[in-house]
C-alpha cells in the first residue's frame, strides 16, 4: 500500500507533541523552535495532502482504511474530499503563527517546582489539538471522528484553563479563577453537547450496523438502509446539537465569549479559527450525508437560529466593552452565516459557507492576534483603555484595520466572497432571510469601526504614547496572513475548483437542486 | 399441623428481626436482632425441606448456624473494639461520617 | 487596445501599494509617485479616447477579460473590464480632475508629516472609482463601489488625532453601507432572477434588449429601488445624505475630489449605467425623479446657512446632484444631461472646493466665512478661478453650468402633467437658491470689509501644519497671500473648464451624439418652449443674486451668526433630520444593544447557570440522608427491599 | 393440605439406606479458588510459627506466589477451553466453571494482586522508631490513643494477618461469580464479607473512623445477608431445590418429575417472585446500588485506603458477576417481571451518584459516589440481556476495576501530618507541586468520566451499545446525562489540581514505593491500552460471554 499521508499529516504533530512536553525544563527556547518547526513540517504535509488530491477524481481520496474495533463496527478509515482539505490545509497554516504569535504567552511568571514547564505544555498541546482537529477533518467513520472530536476538548480545556493574559486588570488571583471558570463552561458545553452526540452515535450503530460513512451514506442513497422518519430526525438532532455547540449556534454559544476573553490571543485563535471550524465541517459532512431528509425538516429551524445568530451576535459585539469578547461575538455572527450557507441547501450557499471557513480562519486570526498584541502591550482587554494607537504604533494600527476590514467583508478581502455567496445561496431559497442577514454586513460595519476609531484614533492616550510598534516576529505573523487574505479575495478560485465538486456531491445527498433563475438567458 | 403455618411464623420472626435492626440503638442488640432473622430462616429452609420432602433445606440449616458463628466471632470483635474506643455500644454514636 | 484598460486602474493601485507599504523611506519624495502614476493613468485614458473616437459611434465599446473571479456552479463573476462612451467620459472626468488635484495636494499638503500616505489613498481612491466605472458586472462594480467607501473613509479621517474626523469617516462609512446593502441586495436579485449579473446579457443594447425585457415589472421595480438605495448612499441623497457634510473634516483637496467631482456622482453612474432596467420601473423612476427633487430643494436650503465654507459647498454639492438623480430619473431625456451636468460639475465644483481650500491655506485654516472678507485684493488667482466657478454653477449664460443645468430643468418640465410641473418648479426654485447661497458665498470671502483683521484666535479646522501652526502668537491675526503655483495652476485648469466645457459640449450636441448610443436618447416635448424655460431661470438667477446682494453685499455681514430665522437654525443643523438619526438610530441603537448584552447574560447564560446551580442545590438536599446513621441506613435498605418486592409484584401483576 | 398426603420420615427411614455414593470433585477446575485459600491457610499458619519480623515478607511471598499461580490456573482452565467449548458445571453441580467465571476469576486475581502491592506499601508512612509501617494498625485489638497503642507501635508491630484476610476474601470473590447453587452462593457471599468487615477496621491512621466504617459495613452487610438468605429460602420452597438449573427449569416449567403432593408449594409465584427480589437485594448491596447504596460513602472514606481500592474494584466484579449469573441462569424466564425494576434501580442509581457527587468535599467519598454511579452504568449493561449486555459488562469491569485501584492508590500518596490528606481543598495546586501524579489521576478522573481514548470511554460506550440494543435506549439517554452530571466534578478535581494556586501548607506527594508505583502504573497502562485498542479485550469478553446451564 502507498504511504499512509493522512495519518502522517495528522502522526506528526502528535509526535511532535510528546516530543516538546519532554523537552527538559530549562531549554524553553528549544521547545518552541521544535514546536514551530513540526508545526511547518506538517504544515509541509498538508500542502502535499493539497497537491495530491485531485478535485475531479473520487469523492474521497488517499484513503485508509484499517480494521480498529470490531466489536463496535469501528474501522480506522480516513479520507479526503475538497472541503477537507481545505480545512486541514487551514489548519495546518494557521497554526505556525498561532505558535509564532504565542512565543512568550507560556514565559512562566510563578515558580512552581522544578518540574513544573508551563511553556512545553503550552506548546505541545496546541500541538496536541492541530493533531486531533487534523483527524477529525480526515476521519469518514463516524466512530473515529466522534473520539477525536470529544478528545480534542481535554488539550483545549488545559490552554484556555492553564494560560491566560499576562497583567491582568482585576490581577492574576481573580484572572486565574475566570479562566477556570470560563475553561469549565468550555469543556461542559462541549461535553454535554458531545454525550448527546454519543447516544445518538450509539443509536446511529443500532439502526446502521456499522460507522463507515461512505458505507451509511451510500446505503441511505440506494435505499438498501431505510430509518424510520422519527429515528431519522432523533439521530439528526443528536449529532446537530453537539456540532451546535461546537460552532457555536445561538442560543447554546455563551461559552465563546468567556473562552475568548480569558485565553490567551493565540489559543482564541485557535478556538474560533481551527477547533469550531469542526462543528460546521462535521454538519457539512455529517448531519447532511447521514440524514438527509431529516436535515431539509430542520432546515427552516436552522436558518432562523443562524440568522438569530448573525444578527444578535453583530449587536452583542456592538455593545462589548471588552476587545476580545468584541471579536468573539463578531464570530458568533459570522458562524451564523457559515451554519446558514450551509443549511440553504444550494451550491453557492455550500461552497460559500466552506470558503467561509477558511476565510474566517485566516481574517480571525489576523485581527485577533493584532488585538493580542496590542493587549499584551497595554495589558489591558478594556477599548477605553486605549486611544491614539494610530499615530504611535501606525502599522499596528494598518494591519488591525485590515483584519477589521476583512472581518466586515470588505469587497477584495477573501471574506466578502464567501460571505456574498452565502447571501445569494440563501436568496435563491429564503429571500426574506437573505434580505434580513444582509443587515449584518452594516452591523459589522458598525461594530469593526467603532472599535477601530475608539482604540485607534482620536488623541494619544498618556498610557499608550510609549507603545512601541509591531516587532519583527509580529509582523513576520499579521503580513503572511494579510497577503492571503488579499489573494484570496482577488483569486479565490484554486479553493473554490478543490471545493466545488465536493459541494455538488453533498448537495446531491441531500436530493438538492439549485433552484433556476426566472429568466433564462437565450442562449 | 400445617407446616404452612411455620412458614408464617419465620416471616414473623425474620419481621420482628428487621425491625429489632431499624429501632435497637445497642449494636450488640442490633446484632442479636440480625441472628434473629438468620434463624427465621433457617425455620423457613427446615420447613420448606419437610414439604418438599428432601433434605437440603435442613442441610443448609446447618450451613447457616456456622456462618451466623461466624458471623458472631467477626461482628464482636469489631464492635467490641468499637465499645473499647468509646465505651458505649450505641450504633448512633457512631456517626462521624456523614453526608 | 482594450488591454490598455487593466493599466489604466493598475497605475494607481501600484502607487497606493508602494506608498502605502514602502514605509518610511518614501516619506520625503513619494508623493511624486503618487502624482506621477495618477498622470499616467489620465494618459492612458486620452490614448483609448482616441481609440474610441476613431471607432464608428456603434462599436465604441472595448472589454477586457482578465480572469474568472468566483466560478461556484450558476454562480459566475468574471474580472471584465467594459469601456464605453459613459464610462470613458467617467474616467476621463476621474483621471484628469484627479490628476490636477494630486499636484495641487502636493502643495497644500506639504507640511503634513503623513503626506506619503495621504497620497497612497488618493491613488487608491482612483484605482477603486475606475474600478467602479469600468467593470462589465454589478459584483465587480461593487467592489469598486466599497472600495472608493473605504478609500473616503480613509481619506476623511485622515486626521485621525481629532476626533470629529475618526466619528465623520466612520458616519460616511456606515451610512455608505447602507446604501451598499441595496446595491447587494439588488444584485442578489439579478441573480435568481436573471441567473447572473453582467452588464451585457443583462441590459443589452438597443439593437437587442437583454434579459431585462423578460422579467416582471414586479421585480424590475424592487431592483430598480434596491439600485436607488445604493445611489442615495453613495450621491448622499435624501435619506441618506446626512454624511455628506461631516465628510468636510477631510482635507479639502478630497473634499474637492471625493465629495464633490467623482465619488459622489457614482449613484448617478449607477441609475444611468442601469437605465434599461429603469426605464422598465416607471415607478421607480418616479422615486429617483422624487429623491433628486427633495435633495437640490434640501442642498440648497442647507447650503444658504452654513457659514462653513466647506459645509455650504457640500450642500451645493448635494443639491447640484439632486439635479443629476433628477434627470436621471426622468429616463432617456435626461441621461445624456445628466452625465453632462456630471461633468461640468465635476470642474466648477472642484474648482471651487480647491478655491475655499486655497482661502483656507491662506487663512491659516479658518473655515468660517464670517471671519473672512475683502480677500479678493490678497488672493487675486483664487478670487478669479472660484468666481469663474461661481459664475458657472449659478448659470450665468454661456458658462458651463448654463447649458447642463437649463438642460435638465427643460427636461423636467417634459417629463409631462403634474408631475412634469411640479419636478420643473422645483429645478427652478433650486437654480434661484443655489444662485443665492453661491452670491452669499462668494460676497462674504470676497468682498465686504477685512473681518479677518480683528477676529479672534482662528479655530484651525484643519491643522496641516500643525501643531507648529497653533504656537506662535503671529498667527493670531493671519496675513492672507496667494497660494503657490502647484496650487494655483489646477485652480486655473479647472476654471477654464468650466467656462468652457458646457459650450464645447452643447454646441453641436457634442456630448449627446457621444453618449446617445449608451444611453439612448428622445426628445420629449416640453409643455413651454425652451426659449421660455431659460428665461425662467435667467429670472429666478437674478432674483436670487439679488437678494443674496441685498442681505450680505449691501449691509455688513455680522462676525457672530446671528440667531436667525427658524428655517435658518434647522438649515443650519441640516434640517435637523441628522438629529433624528442621532435620535432614533444611535440611541436606539445604543438602548438595544445594551438589553441584549444584559439578556445574554442574565437570561441566556443564566438558563445554564441555573440549571448547574439547580443540580448543586439538589445534590445539596440529597446529601442531607447521608445523615451518619447506621440505622437510618438500614431503614432505607429495608425500605428499598420492599419496594423491590412490591414493584416485582406488581410487575407480575400488571 | 391433608396430613396424610405429607411425606412421613420416619417411613423412609425405615427402608434400606441407598448406598450415598461419593462426591467427585474436578480439583483441577477449581485449582484456582484452591490455590488461594490454600495460600490464606498457609498465611494463617504464618501468623501463628514465623517470628514477626520476617512474618511480612512472608506473607506478600505467599500471597504473591499464590495469586499469580491462580492467575496461571485460570488462564491454563481457559486456554484449555473451559472458558467456551469445555464449559460446564463441576462440583457436583455447586460451581459453575464457564467463560464468564472465569474472566471475572481472572479480573478478581489480578485486581487482588494489584490491591496487594498496595497493601504491602510501606514507604508511605514515616518510619516509626526506625521500622517502616504499612496502612493498617499496628495492634487492632489496642484502643486508640492508648499506651498499648504506643507500646505496639514503639515495638513496630505491624498488622500483617491482611494478607490472609485479603487471600480469604478474594477466595470468597472467586467462588462468588462461579456459585451455581444458592447455598454456594450465600456461602461465598459471607466468606469474602467478612474478611473485608475487619480490614475496614484496621486503619493505622484514623482509626475512629475506621471502626465506624467497619461497624456500619458489618451491620448493614449483615442486614443484607439475612434478606440474602430470606429470598433463598424462598426460592428453595419454589422449587424444592437451590441449584440454579432445577429453579430455572422450574421457572421455566418443563419440569418433569413434580410431586402433585407440592404441586401448590411448588411453582407459587409468589414466592419466586419475593425470593428472587430479596435476592437480587442483597446482590445490589453489594454493588452499591441506590437505595441500597448508602454504607457505600461512609466505609469507602472510613476504611484503609488500599482496601478501599480493593473493595471498589473486586467486590463489584464479584458481585455483578453473581448477579450476572442470578438474572441469565436463575430467572431469565421472570425477564418480563425483574427488567422494569431494574430498569428503575438503574437510573435512580446513575443519576443519584453523580448528582450528590457535585457537593463532595472528600475525594474518597466522591470516588464512592462516582463508584456508584459507575454500579449503574454497569446495571445499563446487565439489563441488556444479550449476550453483547454480558460481554460489555465483563468488559466495563476489567477496565473499571483497574482505573479504580489506581485512583486510590494516587490517593494515599498525597499526604499531611495527619496522613493521608483525603479533603479537597488540600489537593488545590497540586499540579503545580507534582505534575506528574497530578497528571496520572487526571487520567484516571478522565477514564472514570468516559473521555474517549480511555478505558472508562470504551466500557461506557460498550455497555450503552448492548442497552440500546436491546431496546433500553430511554436507559441510555438517562446514562448520557448522569455522564454529563458526573463530569463535571471530575472536572472540578482536575481545575482544583491544576488552576488553583498551590496552598503554602498543602500536603506533600510521598515518594511510593516500586509497589505502587507498579499498581499506577498498571492503572495507567490499562486504562490507555483499553481505551486506544481495545480489540482484543473485547473479543477475550466476548468469547467469554456465555453462561453455562
Amino acid at each position: 500500500m502507498s504511504f499512509p499521508l493522512l495519518t502522517a499529516t495528522a502522526a506528526l504533530p502528535a509526535l511532535g507533541a510528546v516530543a516538546t512536553a519532554a523537552v527538559p525544563a530549562a531549554q524553553r527556547t528549544a521547545a518552541k523552535w521544535l514546536a514551530l518547526l513540526v508545526s511547518l513540517a506538517t504544515l509541509a504535509l498538508a500542502v502535499t495532502v493539497l497537491v495530491r488530491f485531485d478535485p475531479d477524481g473520487e469523492r474521497y481520496q488517499l484513503t485508509e482504511n484499517h480494521a480498529w474495533i470490531e466489536d463496535f463496527g469501528v474501522r480506522y478509515e480516513l479520507g479526503v474530499d475538497g472541503i477537507a482539505v481545505a480545512l486541514i490545509a487551514l489548519t495546518a497554516l494557521l497554526i505556525p503563527f498561532i505558535i509564532l504569535a504565542g512565543w512568550h504567552d507560556a514565559d512562566p511568571l510563578e515558580t512552581g517546582s522544578r518540574r513544573w514547564r508551563p511553556t512545553q505544555g503550552f506548546f505541545a498541546l496546541i500541538l496536541a489539538v492541530e493533531a486531533m482537529v487534523v483527524i477529525s477533518f480526515e476521519a469518514t467513520d463516524v466512530f473515529l471522528f466522534y473520539i477525536f472530536f470529544e478528545a480534542m476538548l481535554i488539550p483545549m480545556y488545559f490552554l484556555i484553563g492553564g494560560f491566560g493574559d499576562r497583567a491582568h486588570a482585576h490581577g492574576e488571583e481573580t484572572a486565574a479563577t475566570q479562566r477556570s471558570y470560563a475553561a469549565v463552561k468550555f469543556l461542559l458545553y462541549n461535553l454535554a453537547g458531545g454525550l448527546i452526540m454519543l447516544a445518538a452515535v450509539i443509536g446511529l450503530y443500532v439502526a446502521a450496523g456499522n460507522f463507515s460513512l461512505t458505507e451509511i451514506a451510500d446505503a441511505r442513497a440506494n435505499g438498501t438502509l431505510h430509518m424510520a422518519t422519527n429515528t431519522e430526525r432523533w439521530l439528526f438532532l443528536g449529532f446537530f446539537f453537539a456540532f451546535a455547540v461546537k460552532a457555536p449556534l445561538w442560543p447554546l454559544h455563551t461559552w465563546l465569549p468567556n473562552a475568548m476573553q480569558e485565553a490567551t490571543a493565540p489559543v482564541a485563535v485557535l478556538i474560533t479559527a481551527v477547533v469550531d471550524k469542526v462543528g460546521t465541517f462535521a454538519m457539512l459532512r455529517f448531519c447532511l450525508q447521514l440524514f438527509p431528509e431529516a436535515s431539509k425538516w430542520a432546515t427552516p429551524v436552522v436558518l432562523v437560529l443562524a440568522l438569530i445568530s448573525i444578527i444578535y451576535g453583530a449587536l452583542l459585539a456592538v455593545g462589548q466593552r471588552d476587545i476580545k469578547r468584541l471579536v468573539a461575538y463578531a464570530s458568533i455572527s459570522h458562524f451564523g452565516f457559515i451554519i446558514m450557507g450551509v443549511f440553504a441547501m444550494t451550491s453557492q450557499g455550500q461552497s460559500g459557507a466552506t470558503l467561509y471557513m477558511v476565510n474566517h480562519g485566516i481574517s480571525t486570526a489576523a485581527l485577533m492576534l493584532v488585538a493580542g498584541f496590542l493587549i499584551s502591550r497595554r495589558g489591558s482587554r478594556l477599548i477605553a483603555d486605549y486611544g491614539g494607537v494610530q499615530k504611535v504604533a501606525p502599522v499596528l494600527a494598518g494591519t488591525f484595520l485590515i483584519g477589521g476590514l476583512a472581518t466586515l467583508s470588505l469587497p477584495g478581502l477573501a471574506p466578502f466572497v464567501s460571505e456574498f455567496l452565502v447571501l445569494v445561496g440563501t436568496f435563491t431559497r429564503y429571500p426574506v432571510i437573505g434580505i434580513i442577514a444582509t443587515f449584518g454586513i452594516v452591523l459589522a460595519a458598525l461594530y469593526t469601526l467603532v472599535l477601530y476609531q475608539r482604540t485607534m484614533t482620536g488623541p494619544v492616550k498618556p498610557e499608550v504614547s510609549a507603545m512601541p510598534d509591531l516587532r519583527v516576529r509580529e509582523v513576520l505573523v499579521v503580513a503572511p496572513l494579510i497577503v492571503l487574505l488579499i489573494f484570496l479575495g482577488v483569486y479565490p478560485k484554486p479553493v473554490t475548483n478543490i471545493i466545488d465538486p465536493a459541494v455538488k456531491q453533498t448537495l446531491s445527498d441531500v436530493h438538492e437542486k439549485d433552484p433556476r433563475p426566472e429568466v433564462e438567458a437565450a442562449k | 399441623m400445617n407446616p404452612v403455618n411455620y412458614l408464617y411464623l419465620a416471616a414473623l420472626l425474620f419481621t420482628i428481626g428487621a425491625t429489632g435492626v431499624l429501632v435497637r440503638r445497642n449494636a450488640i442488640v442490633v446484632f442479636m436482632c440480625v441472628e434473629l432473622m438468620l434463624n427465621a430462616c433457617n425455620l423457613a429452609f427446615v420447613t420448606f425441606s419437610r414439604m418438599h420432602g428432601n433434605l437440603d433445606g435442613q442441610i443448609i440449616a446447618f450451613f447457616t448456624m456456622v456462618v451466623a458463628a461466624a458471623e458472631v466471632v467477626v461482628g464482636l470483635a469489631i464492635i467490641v473494639s468499637l465499645f473499647r474506643t468509646r465505651h458505649s455500644a450505641s450504633v448512633d454514636d457512631a456517626s462521624l461520617m456523614k453526608l | 487596445m482594450e488591454n490598455l484598460i487593466a493599466p489604466l486602474i493598475a497605475a494607481p493601485l501600484l502607487g497606493a501599494a508602494v506608498l502605502l507599504v514602502g514605509g518610511r523611506r518614501l516619506d520625503r519624495g513619494g508623493h511624486w509617485i503618487g502624482v506621477l502614476l495618477s498622470f499616467v493613468s489620465f494618459a492612458l485614458g486620452l490614448v483609448l479616447f482616441a481609440d474610441l473616437l476613431g471607432k464608428g459611434a456603434g462599436h465604441r465599446t472595448l472589454t477586457q477579460h482578465l480572469f474568472s473571479w468566483i466560478p461556484v456552479a450558476g454562480f459566475q463573476a468574471d474580472v471584465t473590464f467594459r469601456l464605453d462612451q459613459l464610462s470613458m467620459t467617467f474616467v476621463l472626468l476621474i483621471t484628469g480632475v484627479g490628476s490636477l488635484i494630486h499636484l495641487y495636494s502636493v502643495g497644500y499638503m506639504a507640511h503634513d508629516e503623513r503626506r506619503r500616505r495621504f497620497f497612497g489613498y488618493l491613488n487608491l481612491f482612483l484605482a477603486a472609482m475606475l474600478l467602479l466605472v469600468l467593470a462589465d458586472n454589478y459584483l465587480l462594480l461593487y467592489v469598486g463601489w466599497e472600495g472608493v467607501g473605504l478609500a473616503s473613509f480613509l481619506l476623511i479621517g485622515f486626521w485621525q488625532h481629532k476626533p470629529s474626523a475618526a466619528t465623520a469617516a466612520k458616519k460616511a462609512f456606515l451610512v455608505n453601507r447602507v446604501g451598499d446593502m441595496g446595491l447587494s441586495i439588488a444584485i442578489m436579485l439579478m441573480f435568481t432572477t436573471f441567473g447572473g449579473f453582467a452588464f451585457g446579457p443583462l441590459l443589452g443594447t438597443h439593437e437587442e434588449p437583454g434579459l431585462v425585457g423578460g422579467a416582471s415589472e414586479g421585480k424590475l421595480t424592487a431592483i430598480a429601488l434596491m439600485l436607488l438605495l445604493a445611489a442615495c448612499g453613495k450621491s448622499a441623497q435624501v435619506p441618506l445624505q446626512s454624511w455628506l457634510g461631516d465628510a468636510m473634516e477631510g482635507p479639502t483637496p478630497v473634499s474637492a475630489l471625493i465629495h464633490a467631482a467623482t465619488m459622489v456622482t457614482a449613484g448617478v453612474y449607477l441609475i444611468v449605467r442601469s437605465g434599461a432596467i429603469f426605464n422598465a420601473a416607471p415607478d421607480a423612476q418616479l422615486a429617483v425623479t422624487v429623491v433628486g427633487a427633495v435633495t437640490l430643494l434640501f442642498g440648497a436650503i442647507v447650503g444658504c446657512a452654513k457659514d462653513d465654507i466647506k459645509k455650504a459647498l457640500a450642500g451645493s454639492t448635494m443639491s447640484q446632484i439632486g439635479y443629476m438623480v433628477l434627470a436621471a430619473g426622468l429616463g432617456p431625456i435626461g441621461y445624456v444631461f445628466a452625465i453632462m451636468h456630471l461633468v461640468t460639475h465635476g470642474f466648477f465644483k472642484a474648482g471651487l472646493f480647491l478655491g475655499a481650500g486655497s482661502v483656507m491655506h491662506g487663512m491659516n485654516d479658518e473655515v468660517d466665512m464670517r471671519r473672512y472678507g475683502g480677500l479678493r485684493k490678497y488672493m487675486p488667482v483664487t478670487f478669479v478661478t472660484f468666481g469663474l466657478g461661481y459664475l458657472a454653477i449659478i448659470g450665468f449664460p454661456g458658462l458651463s453650468g448654463f447649458f447642463s443645468k437649463d438642460k435638465i430643468i427643460e427636461a423636467a418640465f417634459a417629463k409631462g402633467g403634474t408631475e412634469g410641473w411640479i419636478l420643473g418648479g422645483a429645478a427652478l426654485l433650486g437654480a434661484a437658491i443655489t444662485a443665492f447661497y453661491m452670491t452669499r458665498v462668494m460676497l462674504m470671502t470676497f468682498f465686504g470689509e477685512e473681518r479677518w483683521r480683528n477676529a479672534p484666535a482662528p479655530s484651525p479646522a484643519e491643522p496641516s501644519v500643525e501643531p507648529a501652526a497653533e504656537a506662535g502668537g503671529e498667527h493670531a491675526v493671519p496675513h492672507p497671500h496667494e497660494s503657490p503655483k502647484v496650487m494655483t495652476i489646477p485652480m486655473i485648469v479647472l476654471a477654464v473648464g468650466s467656462v468652457f466645457g458646457g459650450a464645447f459640449f452643447s454646441i453641436g450636441d457634442r456630448f449627446l451624439n457621444w453618449l446617445e448610443p449608451v444611453t439612448g436618447h428622445d426628445h420629449g416635448d416640453s409643455p413651454l418652449s425652451a426659449g421660455v424655460i431659460t428665461g425662467a431661470t435667467m429670472v429666478c438667477l437674478v432674483v436670487g443674486v439679488a437678494l443674496a446682494w441685498a442681505q450680505y453685499g449691501g449691509k455688513p455681514v455680522p462676525a457672530l451668526a446671528p440667531r436667525g430665522s427658524l428655517l435658518t437654525r434647522a438649515a443650519r443643523r441640516d434640517l435637523l433630520q441628522d438629529d433624528f438619526n442621532h435620535v432614533v438610530l444611535v440611541r436606539g441603537g445604543e438602548h438595544l444593544t445594551r438589553s441584549l448584552v444584559y439578556l445574554d447574560h442574565s437570561l441566556v447564560d443564566g438558563v445554564v447557570n441555573g440549571t448547574a446551580a439547580g443540580f448543586g442545590g439538589l445534590s445539596g438536599r440529597l446529601r442531607r440522608f447521608q445523615n451518619g446513621f447506621a440505622r437510618s441506613y438500614a431503614v432505607s435498605m429495608f425500605g428499598g427491599a420492599a419496594l423491590l418486592v412490591a414493584a416485582t409484584l406488581l410487575m407480575r401483576a400488571v | 393440605m391433608s396430613a396424610t398426603a405429607v411425606h412421613s420420615l420416619w417411613t423412609t427411614a425405615a427402608e434400606p439406606i441407598t448406598k450415598i455414593d461419593a462426591p467427585k470433585i474436578e480439583y483441577g477446575q477449581l485449582s484456582p479458588t484452591l490455590i488461594v485459600v490454600g495460600a490464606a491457610l498457609v498465611g494463617v499458619l504464618i501468623e501463628a510459627f514465623v517470628p514477626r519480623r520476617s512474618r511480612y515478607y512472608a506473607q506478600v511471598f505467599v500471597s504473591v506466589v499464590a495469586l499469580c499461580a491462580a492467575f496461571a490456573a485460570v488462564v491454563a482452565l481457559a486456554a484449555d477451553g473451559f472458558g467456551t467449548t469445555k464449559a460446564h458445571i463441576a462440583a457436583m453441580g455447586a460451581i459453575a466453571v464457564d467463560g464468564p467465571a472465569l474472566f471475572l476469576q481472572g479480573t478478581i486475581l489480578l485486581a487482588g494482586l494489584v490491591g496487594l502491592f498496595t497493601f504491602a506499601e510501606r514507604r508511605l508512612d514515616p518510619a516509626a522508631h526506625g521500622n517502616r509501617v504499612d496502612s493498617f494498625a499496628a495492634q487492632a485489638a489496642s484502643v486508640p490513643g492508648s499506651d498499648s497503642e504506643k507500646a505496639a507501635v514503639r515495638a513496630g508491630f505491624t498488622t500483617t494477618e491482611v494478607f490472609p484476610l485479603l487471600l480469604f476474601a478474594i477466595g470468597g470473590m472467586l467462588i462468588f461469580p462461579a456459585a451455581n447453587d444458592l447455598l454456594t452462593l450465600f456461602v461465598a457471599l459471607e466468606v469474602l464479607s467478612l474478611p473485608l468487615y475487619l480490614l475496614c477496621a484496621l486503619a493505622r491512621r484514623k482509626r475512629l473512623v475506621s471502626q465506624e466504617a467497619a461497624v456500619k459495613y458489618f451491620l448493614l452487610g449483615a442486614f443484607a445477608s439475612a434478606f440474602t438468605l430470606f429470598g433463598i429460602a424462598l426460592l428453595y420452597g419454589y422449587a424444592g431445590s437451590v441449584s440454579y438449573a432445577r429453579i430455572a427449569q422450574v421457572v421455566d416449567g418443563t419440569v418433569t418429575d413434580v410431586d402433585p403432593a407440592l404441586a401448590n408449594t411448588m411453582g407459587n409465584d409468589a414466592l419466586l417472585l419475593i425470593g428472587g427480589a430479596l435476592l437480587v437485594m442483597g446482590l445490589l448491596f453489594k454493588v452499591g446500588a441506590v437505595p441500597f447504596h448508602m454504607w457505600t460513602p461512609d466505609v469507602y472514606q472510613g476504611a484503609p485506603t488500599p482496601v478501599t481500592g480493593f473493595m471498589a474494584a473486586a467486590t463489584k466484579v464479584a458481585a455483578f458477576g453473581a448477579l450476572l449469573r442470578l438474572l441469565y441462569v436463575v430467572l431469565p424466564g421472570l425477564r418480563w417481571d425483574w427488567r422494569p425494576v431494574m430498569w428503575a434501580v438503574a437510573i435512580v442509581t446513575m443519576l443519584g451518584g453523580a448528582i450528590v457527587a457535585i457537593t463532595q468535599t472528600d475525594i474518597k467519598r466522591l470516588l464512592a459516589y462516582s463508584s456508584i454511579a459507575h454500579s449503574g452504568f454497569i446495571l445499563a449493561g446487565v439489563i441488556a440481556t444479550s449476550k453483547d449486555g454480558v460481554s460489555s459488562v465483563l468488559f466495563y469491569l476489567a477496565g473499571y476495576s483497574f482505573v479504580t485501584i489506581g485512583a486510590f492508590a494516587v490517593v494515599t500518596l498525597v499526604r499531611d501530618a495527619g496522613g493521608e490528606a483525603t479533603h479537597l481543598s488540600k489537593w488545590a495546586g497540586l499540579g503545580r507541586r507534582s505534575p506528574l501524579v497530578a497528571a496520572v489521576f487526571a487520567v484516571f478522573l478522565l477514564a472514570f468520566a468516559g473521555i474517549p481514548l480511555t478505558s472508562g470511554f470504551a466500557g461506557k460506550f460498550a455497555v450503552f451499545k448492548a442497552a440500546a440494543d436491546g431496546g433500553a435506549v430511554p436507559l441510555v439517554i438517562v446514562g448520557v446525562i448522569s455522564s454529563a452530571i458526573a463530569a463535571f466534578f471530575y472536572i472540578r478535581v482536575i481545575v482544583l489540581m491544576f488552576f488553583s494556586e498551590p496552598k503554602p501548607e498543602g500536603p506533600t506527594v510521598a515518594v511510593p514505593s516500586p509497589l505502587t508505583m507498579l499498581a499506577i502504573g498498571l492503572g495507567v497502562a490499562t486504562t490507555l491500552v483499553l481505551g486506544i485498542a481495545p480489540q482484543y479485550f473485547l473479543d477475550l469478553a466476548g468469547q467469554a460471554g456465555m453462561f453455562v446451564r
